[in-house]
């Protein structure tokens, strides 16, 4: 080490220190102020409190994600007008990381200092890298998808049951509902990962417990012909198809489903149906053979919290997409304010406090948005074990009709954690 | 013996002065006391910068220092051997997942080895290099463009071993990431809980930050310390014509085998630093959008220069996240559905058109434009000056542009260019135009 | 036996199309030496307006204004872009349609947006059943237009002046401009070929099995890489050979993904990569690629 | 006399703006006449042709001074196809057919420009009938034609489009004699038809039997012209391609004088760097004299496909001594020193260097037993500094590793600057000291040419293999390369095997000549042996100039 660079280090090492000391870092936190009685924390003034919404406005899910933001602000803009929570007036703060997981935790580390709690963090990647994160700081996430993973991190808030039991709710749906017989093969196409694999792993405990087989067919987004898959699930001689993969394949596989004449109930679970589907060329095929079991109830839905989901969601986007976001998006903001309300009542609206409130909080249905009534109270477990089963069916607003609200016996039985 | 180098002896060659020339001696020991400046001012910077970031710039920087470790690597087989690669990424999952069960806790699940961090850092560095090492084959015998097609393959496979040996990987769900620490003292929030100088508390963001500081600055010591070693000679020479390489006693396929080596050590090590800047990773973080951001960082960069590597990786770590920090908040947020244009598509528009535009208006990538900025600023100020300096032989042609190589662009000190920018001739010779791909026609026509 | 011959129409249907797009990398490689990666985003960008025009004009006339438009679209950036770039190399090259794609396919999300646009193709969901082998009349369509796609692009490269002309600009720029041959005008015939053939491959990949314009058709072109790549980088006959083998490598494969269980499951994805790393272990030029010849 | 068809002024070109290739170049070509320019590698005859052709961008070239006028216009602002149409058309050096392509397409492709399908036909008629061969060949791919074969339709190709005035570029190059007289002829009936032609060639004796008028160019500049007759009795021919007589321009110290080879030893000192003043084989534990080994090249054969380089070719390099391997264009010279150097597989024969046998080895292998070459088209690494370009030359020396360049361990510093300072003793000695920080791509020609000389010492060979190192030099730059070589070689008791076509230089350099023609050897012996040969005067000038 030479002169000029031992001089150097020492500059450094006096820049440093004096930084240091003359530093102001604001990171202390918006500090504890306790405004009429409540105690608050990041995200919380007298006035105000600013929930963010981690979500993917330019990815691959930005269209879907475009209508639950529509859908929350004008939740959150219902609420406020009805003279906001504990007093104070909700701000929205929504941030787009376009399913690029490195700008989702950037993000969030923005918004983490600055928000009582996370009304949605949107896309599996980014979900795994972030929920992680929010347990660490003890902040509220809401709306994450329904990944079994969730489960395990007390600060998520799953917005009704898991992958995992709609996959074994659908097997049993197929054996008690449309009957299908003992020893019969039902065919699973999923994505890999935590949407998918969940799924599956639902339904291969269902088709144990009920005495019947899977057969699984691995695919990826980047699928959209399959052609090949659904020429060996034919092969295979399935009597039911289970999908956990996004609308497009879902569309795929009916149509070609259909025109090898393979005649089954095809059943997707929650984000695998889209209406648009309808309008394509595996609209009869769907119409036909298709269902859907979903934690929360169809835009058709004739509940009252549906209905008034679709009646903010039409007042404030007109000419946007119906579809089962819509009473998703409510059913979470519904849930949130929950929180909220509960927070502000236990006098403490901190991260911490919205965290616990939460995790207080049972019986909310969202009147009639979940199927049945969601009790968080029971960490690890899911906040409900029942599912929504509709028919696929184009004469109503956003193509699902429900058919009923059921608790399989291998759902039940289903152990979350493992 | 020493008669032997006495000029005076010898019959008078040249015409021309065989000593070197004092005035040259003199500016360019002046220049590298400049670069010296700049670096410890560099330093200087990233050092006391965590003291005014808040979290989501600790944060952005952590991810930026992680990119440019691996595009450094890169770099130097882009630029420096002239060989490219599309698989990056998964050298990177494979520093990330190395680095994760060395050091992860052996009962957890899925469990670890848990041996010391450190350990586990270098062992990242190893395991990316020796899938480098026996990805040889391929990479040795393959040239540029060819070489970054068949990598493209890497991505997949490894994601599909990452998804599928669940009991190391933890499958889609990943797994945590130990943090990083040393005996008595962790880059997380504990281990002491609480740390403070001078009243100002570090948190785990900015210890790490120090850590990857410290990283960071290695990796990009040794690279260009490895540039301008016999090594770094070899692979220049390399990728400047195998045939005159081989008859300089270069072993050309060891030359390109040890640089895809070396390359996918670094992409180990980058990955290593993404998994502690994570804190849990899953086989979705290293898809081929990775392994394509890394390329876009050293093109745009600035190919061949550790410098322009750094320079592109903070680029496109950064710039997507400044413009939806700003641009998502934009008033006319359309609605949904309606095909309106909203702020989060039109920070990706302004993405795409950043890089067009780097690539359309600046030779040499950033570093070069920033590098003949300098320069133009310098030429100027100098200007009433110039030519007193005795950098160019009178009658000899002076010396084309500084800045259309990468290699000198990012050091404009070391190539005198007396004429100005002005002067420059259009073209340049046709084998100084390619630095990092052979061309098509030269290949197939020979 | 009908089962593996289904699989196989399967990978022989979707093969063609592949080789669609491998050709348009083809051709966009050997008369600008440009490695495409926007080529996806004008599958998708041609399928879209097909989707988008159809109700209004038909689907004839909407499939030729597409074409048209993709074509249009190729030659477009590669006047404007491609050879305006300061640093003319194909890695620069190449990052340059990185950044295009990102803008086509942020504009194709922001138009698609929710919706799976239907390309109201006159053959819809039919199938074609022959001796238990079904196959959908859109693959069988388009093998039919692939095929006479490719004797066409035979025709053209061999039996036209300027098809010759634009061969001869491929193997040997300089010489064949010293013939009076416009290298300009070859490069921009070149980017309009590909334009259209990405055009029509977007058609049929977006057709019956798969289920209308989806955004995510663009990352389905990226399997044609592979296909591309062991055909090698410049032969036409290599990219129909690639996408072949990569069609019904990956039909075979999930056809057959109950007996490949130890490899784990998903294979589809990872098989045509595998393939090509291993043609190119033994041929590193690719298939019909032509050997690089190593003289001083 | 009318106005000339082609009217070139005072042209000069400059590739990059340091190498100047062209300097006042000044001709005239009448219609309906044939004009040869004469002048060895490196001269710029490709690049005047490019000029007048157009098509100097392609290779980087540009105009910066002078006009070229065809047909009374100025073509300063038209591209190729632009003089393709205006019937101005180079055949490129080389042939440079379309391989891949048949015969037919490849007349396809010269056809390009001309719209008329009739005048086409007729044209391609023409073609055929000149080159019957080709008529019978149609079909087959350009790629599967000899090399005569080739020559015709590269020059059939351009007649396609029936141009006023054929740019032909070394059309002899490579080609047996009967094949080059028949090219000869060819030339000839193509100018009956009244395309005038402008032929390059290096090939004098061709040069001078079919053309009216001629010129050469030297270095970039016109040396002499006038009508070809008279231009093939001068001195200033005969000494260009023979190397006879003018002995006044031979430097003294170039005289092959016996040199204290084998007393020179070379030991390293540690400590030297420190003096500022290190013996040039600054080499770990090379005590022993450089050159102990001979060369010995037996019955050497090298085919490419259906075209034979060399054929049973043999000659010895004796230890210390400095051969030149001559000949015409197209001899197999080159290749030759591609086979040493483990560039190219010998097809049969052998080549020994003391007791190894090379012809098994590849390139670094060669390199490691003290071979160094360098090369015809000057093969360095642009961006980086002529002492980096050096110090690769050091590269089988140093021994730091990667690991140990890269952490900078003491070991690898210090070796790196021992080196360092050989190599500054060795740019000295070659009077390039001053230009080490400089990156090549701003160095002239002749100090890059110098530069590859140094990073071929620096490698402290026992054997030197130069390929044309004086090619492209003015007569002051080559006579400096001269004695620079002469004087190294004495020092350092090396053996040269050279390749060159500058006579004077070689003859007075070498101590013995190997000459080949169409890949045979055709004589050996001193140089004053050589110049006198019948054959080589054959070989080099025609067989009438043999016989006067």
């Amino acid at each position: 080490m030479n002169a000029r660079v031992r001089t150097a280090v020492a500059l450094v090492a006096a820049c440093t220190a004096a930084l240091a000391a003359c530093s102001t870092n604001p990171d202390s936190g918006d500090g504890t102020g306790a405004g009429g009685g409540v105690k608050t924390g990041n995200g919380v003034t007298d006035t105000t409190i600013t929930i963010g919404s981690l979500t993917d406005l330019s990815g691959p899910f930005a269209a879907g994600a475009a209508v639950q933001t529509a859908e929350f602000k004008a939740y959150w803009a219902s609420v406020n007008a009805d003279g906001g929570v504990c007093g104070r007036q909700v701000k929205l703060d929504v941030r787009d990381h376009g399913y690029d997981p490195q700008k989702a935790v950037s993000l969030y580390r923005s918004m983490a200092t600055n928000v009582v709690g996370l009304q949605q963090v949107l896309g599996s990647p980014v979900v795994a890298a972030v929920l992680p994160l929010a347990d660490d700081d003890g902040l509220y996430v809401g709306g994450m998808g329904w990944p079994s993973v969730a489960l395990g991190y007390e600060v998520a808030q799953i917005p009704g049951t898991t992958y995992s039991l709609e996959g074994a709710n659908a097997v049993d749906f197929l054996v008690d509902e449309l009957h299908l017989p003992k020893g019969s093969t039902i065919g699973h196409v999923y994505f890999v990962g935590d949407y998918g694999s969940d799924a599956l792993r639902g339904s291969q405990h269902a088709a144990q417990e009920r005495g019947v087989k899977i057969f699984p067919q691995e695919i990826t987004p980047r699928d959209t012909d399959l052609s090949a898959q659904a020429a060996a699930l034919r092969q295979a001689g399935v009597s039911a198809v289970l999908v956990s993969t996004a609308p497009t394949q879902l569309g795929s596989l009916s149509g070609v489903l259909d025109s090898l004449g393979v005649d089954v109930p095809i059943v997707g679970n929650t984000p695998a149906f889209n209406p648009a589907l309808l309008k394509t060329s595996a609209g009869p095929a769907l119409n036909a053979n298709g269902y859907s079991i979903t934690a929360i109830a169809p835009f058709s839905h004739d509940a009252p919290g549906v209905r008034k989901a679709v009646e903010l969601y039409q007042a404030a986007a007109p000419n946007g997409a119906d579809g089962w976001e819509v009473p998703l998006a409510y059913g979470q903001g519904v849930l949130l304010r929950d929180a909220l309300d509960r927070a502000c009542d236990a006098g403490d609206l901190t991260p911490e406090g919205l965290v616990k409130a939460m995790h207080s909080a049972s019986g909310i249905d969202a009147d009639g948005v979940f199927p049945g009534k969601l009790d968080f109270t029971k960490a690890g477990q899911p906040a409900t074990r029942s599912v929504f089963v509709s028919k696929v069916d184009r004469q109503v607003p956003g193509g699902l009709r429900l058919l009923t609200t059921m608790t399989g016996p291998s759902a039940s039985s289903y152990p979350v954690a493992d | 013996m020493s008669d032997f180098l006495d000029s005076s002896r010898l019959p008078d060659l040249a015409d021309r002065p065989a000593r070197r020339h004092p005035a040259r001696r003199v500016s360019a020991r002046r220049v590298s006391a400049g670069r010296r400046l700049a670096l410890v001012l560099a330093l200087v910077v990233a050092l006391g910068l965590p003291l005014f970031l808040n979290d989501f710039w600790l944060q952005a920087g952590l991810f930026s220092m992680a990119a440019i470790v691996a595009a450094v690597g890169l770099t130097l087989l882009v630029g420096t051997a002239g060989q490219l690669s599309l698989g990056h990424a998964a050298f990177a999952a494979l520093g990330a997942y190395a680095y994760t069960w060395t050091a992860g806790d052996t009962g957890a699940a899925p469990a670890g080895l848990g041996l010391p961090p450190l350990l586990a850092l270098v062992a990242a560095a190893g395991c990316g290099a020796i899938a480098g090492a026996l990805f040889s084959p391929i990479s040795g015998r393959l040239r540029g463009i060819y070489l970054g097609l068949a990598t493209v393959g890497l991505v997949f496979v490894s994601r599909h071993v990452l998804v599928n040996a669940s009991s190391v990987t933890g499958g889609y769900n990943g797994r945590r990431v130990e943090p990083f620490s040393v005996p008595g003292f962790s880059f997380s929030n504990s281990e002491p809980d609480y740390l403070a100088v001078a009243g100002v508390e570090f948190e785990g963001l900015h210890r790490l930050w120090y850590l990857f500081v410290l990283v960071t600055a290695v990796a990009a010591a040794l690279a260009s310390n490895l540039r301008r070693s016999r090594s770094g000679r070899a692979l220049a020479s390399v990728r400047d014509g195998e045939t005159t390489a081989a008859a300089m006693g270069i072993n050309v396929r060891r030359a390109k085998a040890t640089a895809f080596t070396v390359s996918s050590a670094y992409a180990g090590l980058g990955g290593a630093l993404m998994a502690l800047a994570f804190g849990r990773i899953a086989p979705d973080l290293f898809g081929l959008q990775l392994s394509i951001d890394f390329l876009i960082m050293i093109v745009i960069g600035g190919l061949g220069s550790v410098a322009g590597a750094a320079v592109g990786a903070v680029f496109v770590t950064t710039l997507p996240l400044v413009l939806t920090e700003y641009g998502a908040d934009l008033p006319f947020l359309a609605a949904p559905g309606s095909g309106g244009l909203d702020g989060a598509t039109l920070s990706r528009f302004a993405y795409g058109a950043a890089i067009i535009a780097v690539l359309l208006f600046l030779r040499g990538g950033l570093a070069g434009g920033l590098g003949r900025a300098r320069s133009t600023l310098r030429d100027r100020r100098r200007a009433p000056s110039a030519g007193a300096d005795g950098q160019a032989q009178p009658g000899r042609q002076a010396d084309s542009g500084t800045a259309k190589d990468p290699g000198t662009a990012k050091d404009p000190g070391t190539a005198k260019d007396p004429a100005g920018p002005a002067d420059r001739p259009e073209h340049e010779l046709p084998s100084h135009s390619a630095p990092a791909v052979p061309s098509r026609s030269k290949e197939t026509s020979a | 036996m009908s089962y593996l011959l289904t699989q196989l129409a399967n990978g022989v249907s979707i093969g063609l199309v592949l080789g669609l797009v491998a050709g348009g990398f083809v051709i966009v490689f050997t008369s600008t030496g440009v490695l495409n990666f926007a080529h996806g985003s004008v599958v998708l960008t041609g399928a879209y307006l097909v989707a988008a025009l159809q109700p209004d004009i038909g689907f004839w006339l909407a499939a030729l204004v597409a074409t048209a438009a993709a074509a249009l679209l190729g030659v477009l950036v590669n006047a404007v872009l491609v050879r305006n770039l300061a640093e003319h190399n194909p890695a620069t090259a190449a990052i340059l349609m990185l950044g295009v794609d990102t803008v086509l396919l942020t504009e194709m999300t922001r138009r698609i947006g929710n919706r799976i646009l239907p390309l109201g193709a006159p053959w819809g969901a039919d199938v074609v059943s022959v001796g238990g082998v079904t196959v959908p009349t859109a693959r069988v369509v388009a093998a039919g237009v692939a095929v006479v796609l490719f004797a066409a692009l035979w025709f053209l490269f061999t039996r036209t002046g300027f098809g010759v002309a634009m061969r001869a600009a491929a193997a040997d720029g300089d010489t064949a401009s010293m013939m009076g041959i416009r290298l300009s005008r070859t490069g921009a015939a070149g980017w309009a070929l590909a334009g259209g053939l990405a055009a029509v491959a977007g058609i049929f990949l977006t057709s019956f099995p798969t289920q209308g314009v989806a955004p995510s058709i663009g990352l389905t072109a990226f399997a044609a890489i592979p296909a591309w790549v062991l055909g090698g980088f410049d032969s036409l006959p290599g990219a129909v050979a690639g996408g072949l083998i990569v069609g019904v490598a990956t039909a075979l494969t999930v056809g057959y993904e109950d007996d490949l269980q130890v490899l784990g499951r998903g294979l589809g994805e990872v098989v045509p990569y595998a393939v090509m790393i291993l043609v190119l272990l033994v041929r590193p030029n690719g298939l019909f690629g032509r050997q690089a010849a190593n003289r001083v | 006399m009318s106005d000339p068809l082609l009217d070139v002024a005072g042209l000069a070109v400059s590739y990059g703006g340091t190498v100047q290739a062209l300097r006042g170049v000044s001709l005239q070509v009448q219609a309906g006449t044939v004009v040869a320019v004469l002048g060895s590698n490196g001269a710029g005859k490709s690049t005047l042709l490019r000029a007048v052709s157009r098509s100097l961008g392609a290779i980087g070239g540009r105009v910066t001074a002078g006009t070229v006028r065809y047909d009374g216009a100025d073509l300063a602002h038209t591209d190729t196809s632009a003089a393709v149409r205006a019937g101005l058309v180079q055949v490129p050096e080389g042939r440079r057919i379309f391989a891949d392509l048949t015969v037919e397409e490849n007349l396809r492709a010269g056809g390009h420009t001309v719209r008329d399908a009739a005048a086409r036909r007729r044209a391609h008629d023409d073609v055929l009938d000149l080159f019957p061969i080709l008529r019978e060949r149609r079909h087959q791919r350009g790629g599967l034609l000899s090399g005569g074969q080739q020559q015709m339709l590269a020059i059939g190709r351009a007649l396609m489009t029936s141009p006023r005035l054929l740019l032909l570029d070394e059309p002899s190059l490579g080609l047996a004699p009967q094949l080059v007289d028949q090219i000869g002829e060819i030339i000839k009936q193509i100018n009956v038809t009244g395309t005038a032609v402008l032929l390059i060639e290096q090939n004098a004796a061709m040069g001078l039997r079919v053309a009216d008028t001629a010129y050469v160019l030297e270095t970039g500049r016109i040396t002499a012209s006038g009508a070809a007759a008279d231009l093939a009795a001068t001195d200033e021919v005969r000494n260009r391609y023979l190397g006879v007589s003018e002995p006044g321009e031979q430097p003294a110290s170039c005289a092959p004088a016996p040199a204290p080879r084998a007393t020179v030893t070379l030991t390293t000192q540690t400590g030297a760097a420190q003096t500022g003043a290190a013996p040039i084989g600054a080499g770990p534990a090379e005590a022993q004299p450089r050159s102990e080994h001979r060369l010995t090249v037996a019955e050497l054969t090298v085919r490419f496909g259906g075209v034979t380089a060399l054929r049973d070719v043999s000659f010895t390099v004796e230890p210390g001594t400095v051969h030149a391997l001559i000949g015409p264009n197209g001899a197999g010279k080159s290749t030759c020193i591609n086979v040493l150097g483990g560039a190219y597989r010998a097809t049969s024969g052998t080549v020994h260097y003391g007791q190894r046998e090379l012809t098994g080895l590849r390139s670094h292998q060669v390199a490691d037993l003290g071979v160094a070459r360098t090369f015809q088209n000057i093969s360095l690494s642009l961006e980086v500094s002529a002492e980096d370009n050096l110090l690769v030359g050091r590269h089988r020396l140093m021994r730091a590793g990667t690991l140990a360049g890269a952490l900078r361990l003491p070991r690898a510093r210090r070796e790196e600057s021992e080196h360092r300072e050989v190599v500054r003793g060795i740019a000295d000695l070659l009077g390039i000291g001053h230009l080490l920080p400089r990156p090549v791509h701003t160095l002239p020609y002749g100090d890059r040419k110098r530069v590859e000389l140094g990073r071929a010492l620096a490698a402290e060979p026992s054997l030197l293999l130069l390929d044309e190192p004086v090619a492209g030099m003015t007569h002051g730059e080559s006579s400096d390369m001269a004695a620079a070589i002469a004087s190294v070689q004495r020092r350092l008791g090396l053996s040269i095997l050279l390749v060159e076509h500058d006579m004077p230089f070689v003859m007075g350099l070498a101590e013995r000549i190997t000459v080949l023609d169409f890949g045979r050897r055709i004589a050996e012996g001193t140089p004053q042996e050589v110049q006198r040969d019948p054959e080589v005067v054959r070989a080099y000038l025609g067989a009438a100039e043999a016989a006067a």
